[in-house]
């Protein structure tokens, strides 16, 4: 089976991400997911791929981090992360996160800081393609 | 020596992905941020974050060790 | 395309939902979803099989009110509401949620939401099949 | 005729999943539940949604019509 948690430059099937997550256990209740996508459109502009740099030492390590600090943080069963690098299409999927847990609620709780924990935490950084130019994504809040 | 790293923005501005910078007895992170800041001070405006050897660095006081890796990081925009 | 709200007796494709989710505009960054599963255990007792009632003239309209109530609350860019009914295994999916807008917040939140209301608001009731017997599940807050 | 449908523990415990009552003009909601509730109190100790023509009702002095259908429910348990 992959790695719960991943750095890929291919994109990626959530059904098989799902199953991987189910057969840690069967007594799992609730999977929540986040999938981050790539808009065609940001800040005004049009957008026709993203690409990224990464801090490659440090990003995967940091993701495991967050993966085990959220399984105890909200008591889960298991979770997953897999964060896509290189050139991503419009549409195209970024950033997976799965959480299951035995209800619905810590689920829930753990998918949503995970995916604000990531955006804070993991050195991935994302440039806009334009046919205006390119530009570094400036982080919200 | 210090390996000082940059990536995306930072990078950009500076020009080139890494520096190396002499190391000396008793050097910490402030030292080598304020020795290139001047020269680079377009990317270094950007820099919010540090790490040292793959760890966040938070303490700037840090003490740095001979062929330590620095990143001198603008804000993540990842996920 | 499927409709965004069903309610189905087969298992069901996520990578599908989130496509078909995903055709509607590429202006979406991020998705969230929550499926709940048919759990091997509840409430100390191992459970074999689930089985569903429901009051099909008000369970659909109502899943399509949640939805479109969902939609207008956060400002989706769509959403899609996916309930099985008949016998549902251990380990089965049991309800999949999904909701798409621009940014991840309002996301996660209108998913959250949508599971919280669906529980409460739609008449299905479900049945947990155990080794000492069957018993009808007793909703938790 | 006024059609009383039961589904889950409520079915269960009345032992048929509709009855039919006679209708009478005036006829509310809670005349209907008041009506059966002696003869299934354990069904009706459950019951705590009604539903008219498949809408959610919360009040029980709702009028109702002929031929319309309600429904008495414990609470749901999908999802």
């Amino acid at each position: 089976m992959r790695d719960a948690v991943r750095i890929v430059l291919e994109d990626f099937s959530q059904d098989e991400e799902i199953r991987a997550l189910q057969a840690s256990s069967k007594r799992m209740g609730g999977i929540a997911t986040f999938l981050g996508c790539a808009r065609d459109f940001s800040e005004g502009r049009e957008v026709s791929e993203i690409r990224f740099d990464s801090y490659d030492r440090m990003a995967l390590p940091e993701m495991q981090k967050l993966r085990q600090e959220a399984i105890e943080r909200f008591a889960l069963i298991d979770a997953r992360i897999v964060h896509r690098l290189g050139v991503v299409k419009a549409g195209d999927s970024i950033v997976f996160i799965a959480a299951g847990a035995e209800h619905r609620a810590p689920a829930l709780e753990a998918c949503r800081w995970i995916i604000d924990a990531l955006k804070e935490r993991v050195p991935i950084w994302k440039k806009e393609i334009t046919p205006q130019g390119e530009a570094w994504v400036t982080p919200h809040p | 020596m210090v390996t000082v790293l940059f990536f995306g923005p930072v990078a950009d501005r500076v020009g080139v992905g890494r520096l190396d910078v002499e190391f000396h007895a008793g050097m910490c992170l402030q030292d080598v941020f304020s020795g290139l800041q001047p020269q680079y001070p377009e990317a270094f405006g950007l820099v919010s974050l540090a790490a040292v050897n793959g760890a966040h660095a938070t303490d700037m006081s840090l003490t740095l060790t001979d062929n330590c890796e620095v990143v001198f990081m603008s804000k993540f925009s990842g996920g």
